[in-house]
């Protein structure tokens, strides 16, 4: 237990280092860009409405002072985090002068819903019919199995979604193709709304899970055929134990275990992949909002996105780490 | 007058392999014949890829591709009835798994579940086989650890936490809690260091005597044989070479590479030059026609390199297979070296 | 080596296959250099012209012969993958050899910084640098850029291999025998990465192209440079599908899919040629 | 007599675990020993798994550095944290063998690729007749010659050939020491003697000392002047290899002998170890003891 606690702390220290690298990085490319965001804010609010000169000053002055440019960069660098820390990254252009923070937090659920649900769902689903697959290596079903999950696997997120979409949207326009959720529903805890929610949730959540699906199943198949050559399980097997003992406890444990390592690493790429997928079938995620962000060049809004995320990235891996030395009784000993 | 518990009969088992395009027939096991009694320990000697270990492959029903018996049989004559284990089906050797045929396998670090509880693993091996649950079974595996002078908490033990030869005391526990008739042992001591070698052989040695079982026990190291066994058997590229009780083995091998093996083990005591045999063994794949020794062979005469000499009797149950066996003499004579030196 | 690819084209249909996609888009790339007119031209021909036995690949909205325009857009893309590719790989192998063998602070160090770029998503920081940078972008940059992420994952696989050479009796020999740490580093032990390199080389081509192509259809990159992502990105935005120009998405799609999958194919068999359990495996079955 | 190996009061300690929960091991402590110029010997040094026994050598190789101590060479302190000059120097005279014989070689690369660049390196040899003649010189000390060897990959050799040209590639420097861990355990009973008899003859014939690794009691006594048994990293003998084995005096070092399988009384199935014996030793290792001077010559650590 002592073991864990020292573990978990480790890895504590890490996950700090990671956002506030992640977080640095993000504030350095913003701040070395020869753009200065005071004036480009005022470009875009100028260009949008007839604002007075005073008025024009006057916001300048707030905006300078807020974003700290003009200042040396230390100064700026502090001045940011200690507005990170207190969760106010300025308001946003896109919907001025709502902070941006807080498009961010509304949008979060969204994205966080369709994440987590079709992450775990792909992760389970596809390291159970992949161990399976490896374990019974001519079983015709199977191998048509990791035949379509070859070909859909490489295939980059987007052309995926895109062929989803004209599929079900103009093929066979059965599933909402586009939104959270039905026009004319009120956002309200009932069953109408959450219905509408989830089916305008499955196109998305489809089109990640089909991506999603072949790596796990491909990478799962890979390590169970190599684990079933280990001598315990060859062990097992000369001393008659029960099938689903061996596939259950010696097949899918050990394999399981570098796949919890796999799935850590590949969290900041299923992030990536929401972005795109909510753009395609215009989910109100946060993937939506950065690219709005940086279309309406709304500076803060793409600080808050990216650091909200890269949060976020480095809090899940945290998570799934944490989960590594319950599978392997050897991390917790180290 | 004993009576025999396994019975090869010209057991040949060949791996057939092709590789992108590289095909192979490597002939592992060419015609072994032989017999293992009950209640003794017959040891099985041989240098790495002479077959030794794809033998007993086969006497384990563990015969996968690329591996396949080719001819011959290999017959057990368990209580509950005789079994080919070469054409049994998988049913039936499941029937005979752990109950009557067990097997300790080489290399305790990974032989066992690393993610598993040594208690769990106990589960999985013996709960089913012992057709007992609960407080009996519970008591037949504690009095087992005790027996095997392992503390009852290893059951709670990962693999992971326990030394070398404590994780080696619970896989012979493992294969011998079902009292079987018949148990294979591969190389179980090798990476052990003397001290704790030395316990765990007599361990199985006394195990063996407890349940009245068979053991097969295969190494390469001549000295472990002279302790363990009651009879040896010298595999060479494939075959039988010679067969014998292990005292006449040691002290009159009637076939050269015997007597080679014999003549250069060191002994403390004794500092007179040993002999090296030099060569390599044949590749298994493409092996020399004859005796396959022969290119090795001090005492290799035209004969011996077209003509594969049988295995015949030399001895009281002792068997050669040497055109020349009866000029085979000890290389060296161990009690004789050792009383020069004393 | 020549051998071993002959046995693969034979033996392994993965391979043959990945190989005869590949060769085919690639060959179809290299006749961009026999191009009869600029790709970046627009209103050349006329629009909307479907496959006929004049534009193979019929035109597009902006009056376009897509067969050239394709042939000029997969040249960029494998282009661009390939230097992501290369870049992406000098940086794994330098790093997980040094990290290896070196071991010690050297290696805690790089591990670390490797563990950064592992947690930190790709695609907020890509984007993060299309807005700062925006006409400034191009290929080279984001090729840069995207090398700069892609070798974390493979630099630790190369590491793991690494570690296990440094402790293989061979290299305390090479010691022994007075050779130096970059000449035991690139004479005895690359060879054993190699393998690894090819078959990452692959998968990091199709993660960069994939990604390209998703940056420019959301129209973060430079849209008159014609990729395999501009293209989409065009099509897309003259509703090409609702309009009926079909053959405008389609045939894009069909090519993409065919690479993406001839690239995956050649890493997927090639991994496998490495991985001796499961080569065995094959021979067994 | 001037010494050619000199280890002083050696220690060495291990740190295992991260930053937070530290755990000291004690892999050798207090070792001496050392080695003459003029008698070259094989010197074992006996132990079982975690006796410290290839700690020992990889910082006698200089691999490693000592926590406490000093282990020099003909007067130089040993350490990898020198000036390559001063490194290579080192080990034109002091040579390893390993374990595994068909780990020596890289088995992508030819063979003779290690003999040359040892004879490059540290014969300073350019032309090449002369390389090609120092590489066959010490391929014929181990009875191979550079015809069998040259051009040949390691999958082509025997494990006994293997093992034989990486001693022939160790002794191109003609180094007067020869560090030799466990180089027999993974070669083949019927080669095993070729290889022990070999290092054997270099001995006498070639008067180089070797540092001869192993858990073998019965292959130390065959070839070695003197040796030492560590237990658990502690010398708890030490002297002359025969009046040592024949007549083994701490309990550690007695049990050992009495866990020798013996062939002697083949097929009796003799395999009982004393207890007592077994519990006496194991309780030493906790006490520190000391080593005291016996008449005979050896060296015994006594407690209390």
């Amino acid at each position: 237990m002592q073991g864990y606690f020292w573990f978990v702390g480790k890895r504590l220290l890490q996950l700090f280092a990671v956002i506030f690298c992640g977080i640095s990085a993000t504030f350095l490319i913003t701040h070395l860009s020869p753009i200065d965001p005071v004036e480009q804010v005022l470009g875009r609010l100028s260009a949008r409405s007839n604002l007075s000169p005073e008025a024009i000053a006057s916001t300048r002055a707030a905006l300078t002072e807020m974003y700290g440019t003009g200042q040396p960069i230390l100064n700026q660098y502090f001045n940011f985090w200690t507005r990170l820390l207190r969760g106010d990254l300025g308001p946003s252009l896109l919907a001025f002068p709502t902070p941006s923070m807080e498009l961010v937090t509304r949008a979060m659920p969204w994205t966080l819903g369709l994440l987590v649900t079709s992450t775990v769902f792909t992760f389970v689903i596809g390291n159970l019919l992949g161990a399976l697959a490896g374990y019974n290596p001519d079983n015709r079903f199977f191998k048509a199995f990791g035949l379509i999950a070859m070909g859909v696997q490489p295939i980059p997120y987007y052309i995926v979604a895109f062929i989803l979409l004209i599929i079900f949207g103009f093929l066979f326009p059965v599933l909402p193709i586009s939104g959270g959720f039905a026009m004319d529903v009120r956002p309200a805890m009932n069953w109408q709304f959450i219905l509408s929610i989830l089916q305008h949730s499955l196109l998305p959540a489809l089109s990640l899970v089909l991506v999603g699906f072949g790596g796990w199943f491909l990478g799962m198949r890979a390590l169970v055929s190599n684990v079933v050559n280990e001598d315990y399980v060859t062990y097992a097997g000369l001393a008659g134990v029960k099938k689903q003992t061996i596939v259950g406890g010696y097949v899918i444990r050990n394999a399981l275990v570098p796949q919890l390592t796999a799935l850590a690493m590949a969290l900041g790429g299923v992030f990536s992949g929401t972005v795109i997928t909510e753009q395609v079938f215009n989910y109100p995620g946060i993937g939506s909002l950065l690219i709005d962000g940086v279309n309406y060049g709304d500076y803060s809004l793409v600080l808050a996105v990216s650091t909200v995320s890269i949060t976020a990235v480095a809090l899940a891996i945290f998570i799934v780490d944490l989960l590594h030395p319950l599978l392997d009784p050897r991390v917790r000993a180290e | 007058m004993t009576q025999d518990i396994l019975t090869v009969d010209g057991l040949k088992a060949y791996y057939q392999m092709n590789y992108f395009g590289v095909e192979r027939e490597v002939r592992a096991v060419d015609g072994i014949t032989m017999t293992v009694r009950k209640n003794e320990i017959y040891g099985i000697a041989g240098e790495s890829s002479s077959g030794k270990t794809s033998f007993i492959k086969v006497l384990a029903a563990a015969i996968r591709p690329p591996m396949r018996v080719v001819d011959g049989s290999a017959k057990f004559n368990f209580k509950n009835g005789p079994i080919d284990v070469t054409t049994a089906t998988p049913q039936q050797i499941e029937s005979i798994r752990w109950r009557h045929l067990s097997y300790i396998m080489q290399g305790s670090m990974s032989t066992l579940n690393p993610v598993r509880r040594i208690g769990k693993t106990f589960e999985d091996f013996a709960k089913r086989p012992l057709a007992a649950s609960g407080t009996p079974y519970r008591e037949r595996v504690l009095g087992h650890l005790e027996r095997l002078k392992l503390p009852a908490d290893v059951l709670n033990a990962y693999p992971h936490e326990l030394s070398g030869g404590m994780r080696q005391r619970v896989t012979i526990g493992l294969a011998t809690v079902c009292h079987p008739e018949f148990v294979i042992a591969d190389e179980p001591t090798t990476a052990l260091d003397v001290v704790v070698q030395k316990e765990v052989l007599g361990l199985i040695r006394e195990i063996q005597q407890d349940m009245g079982s068979s053991v097969v026990f295969v190494t390469h190291d001549m000295s472990v044989h002279a302790n363990m066994t009651d009879r040896v058997g010298i595999i060479y590229a494939g075959r039988l070479v010679e067969e014998g009780p292990t005292r006449q083995m040691f002290f009159a091998p009637k076939h050269p590479y015997t007597a080679h093996l014999v003549a250069s083990l060191p002994r403390i005591g004794d500092t007179t030059q040993r002999p090296a045999l030099e060569g390599r063994p044949p590749s298994l794949a493409n092996p020399p026609a004859g005796c396959r020794f022969h290119p090795r062979c001090p005492l290799a005469i035209d004969k011996c390199k077209t003509e594969v000499p049988p295995l015949i009797p030399v001895a009281n149950d002792h068997r050669s297979a040497c055109w020349r066996w009866q000029d085979v003499g000890p290389l060296v004579k161990p009690h004789q070296a050792n009383r020069v030196m004393a | 080596m020549f051998s071993v690819f002959r046995d693969l084209i034979r033996y392994n249909i993965e391979f043959a296959i990945g190989l005869i996609l590949v060769g085919a888009v690639v060959i179809f790339a290299c006749l961009s250099y026999f191009a009869p007119v600029d790709p970046t031209l627009i209103y050349v021909a006329m629009p909307d012209q479907p496959p006929s036995g004049q534009y193979w690949f019929g035109t597009n909205s902006r009056g376009q012969d897509l067969f050239w325009q394709l042939s000029a857009a997969f040249r960029n893309s494998l282009i661009f993958g390939i230097t992501v590719a290369v870049l992406s790989r000098i940086i794994s192998i330098t790093v997980g050899l040094l990290s290896g063998y070196v071991g010690g602070w050297v290696d805690r160090v790089l591990m670390f910084i490797n563990d950064i770029f592992v947690a930190v998503p790709i695609f907020p920081i890509l984007v993060l640098f299309y807005f700062v940078l925006r006409n400034n972008m191009d290929s080279f940059t984001l090729a840069l850029i995207m090398a700069c992420f892609g070798w974390p994952f493979d630099a630790r696989l190369i590491r793991s291999v690494a570690l296990g050479l440094k402790h293989r009796e061979f290299t305390r020999h090479a010691v022994f025998a007075g050779m130096s740490t970059p000449k035991i580093l690139l004479e005895e032990h690359l060879p054993y990465v190699m393998p690894i390199v090819f078959s990452t080389f692959m998968a990091n081509m199709l993660w960069s192209i994939g990604l390209e192509v998703t940056l420019a259809v959301l129209g973060f990159t430079n849209l008159n440079n014609p990729t395999i992502g501009t293209v989409l990105y065009w099509a897309i935005s003259h509703s090409a599908i609702v309009v009926g120009v079909w053959w405008w998405i389609v045939i894009p799609v069909v090519l993409i899919v065919m690479t993406f999958l001839g690239l995956f194919l050649l890493a997927v068999s090639m991994n496998e040629y490495i991985d001796p359990r499961s080569r065995l495996r094959r021979m067994g079955a | 007599m001037s010494t050619l190996l000199e280890v002083k009061e050696v220690s060495k300690q291990f740190t295992m675990g991260g930053m937070l929960s530290r755990k000291i091991v004690r892999a050798v402590e207090g070792a001496s020993l050392s080695l003459s110029v003029e008698k070259p010997e094989i010197f074992t040094i006996i132990g079982e798994s975690g006796s410290g026994k290839t700690t020992l050598a990889r910082m006698i190789l200089g691999l490693e550095l000592p926590s406490s101590g000093e282990i020099s060479f003909r007067g130089k302190t040993v350490s990898h944290k020198v000036g390559r000059a001063e490194r290579l120097e080192f080990m034109a005279n002091v040579q390893p063998v390993f374990q595994n014989p068909f780990e020596a070689f890289n088995p992508l690369k030819r063979i003779d690729r290690y003999l040359e660049s040892t004879a490059t390196r540290f014969l300073k040899l350019r032309q090449r007749d002369d390389i090609d003649a120092a590489m066959d010189g010490a391929l014929q000390k181990v009875g191979l010659s550079l015809a069998e060897v040259r051009g040949r990959y390691p999958h082509e050799m025997s494990g006994g050939q293997l093992q034989r040209a990486a001693i022939a590639r160790a002794l191109i420097p003609n180094p007067p020491l020869l560090v030799a861990d466990e180089p027999v355990s993974m070669v083949d009973a019927s080669l095993r003697m070729s290889i022990v008899n070999l290092l054997k003859s270099l001995r006498d014939d070639l008067k180089v000392s070797v540092i001869y690794i192993t858990h073998d009691l019965a292959t130390a006594y065959y070839i070695s002047n003197r040796l030492i048994i560590m237990q658990r990293g502690r010398i708890v003998e030490m002297g002359d290899a025969r009046t040592v084995l024949d007549n083994p005096e701490h309990p550690y070092s007695r049990l050992l002998k009495a866990s020798v399988l013996s062939t002697e009384d083949a097929g009796d199935g003799k395999l009982a170890t004393d207890p007592g014996m077994v519990a006496l030793a194991g309780e030493l290792v906790s006490k520190p003891g000391r080593l005291v001077d016996r008449p005979d010559g050896r060296l015994v650590r006594v407690y209390g």
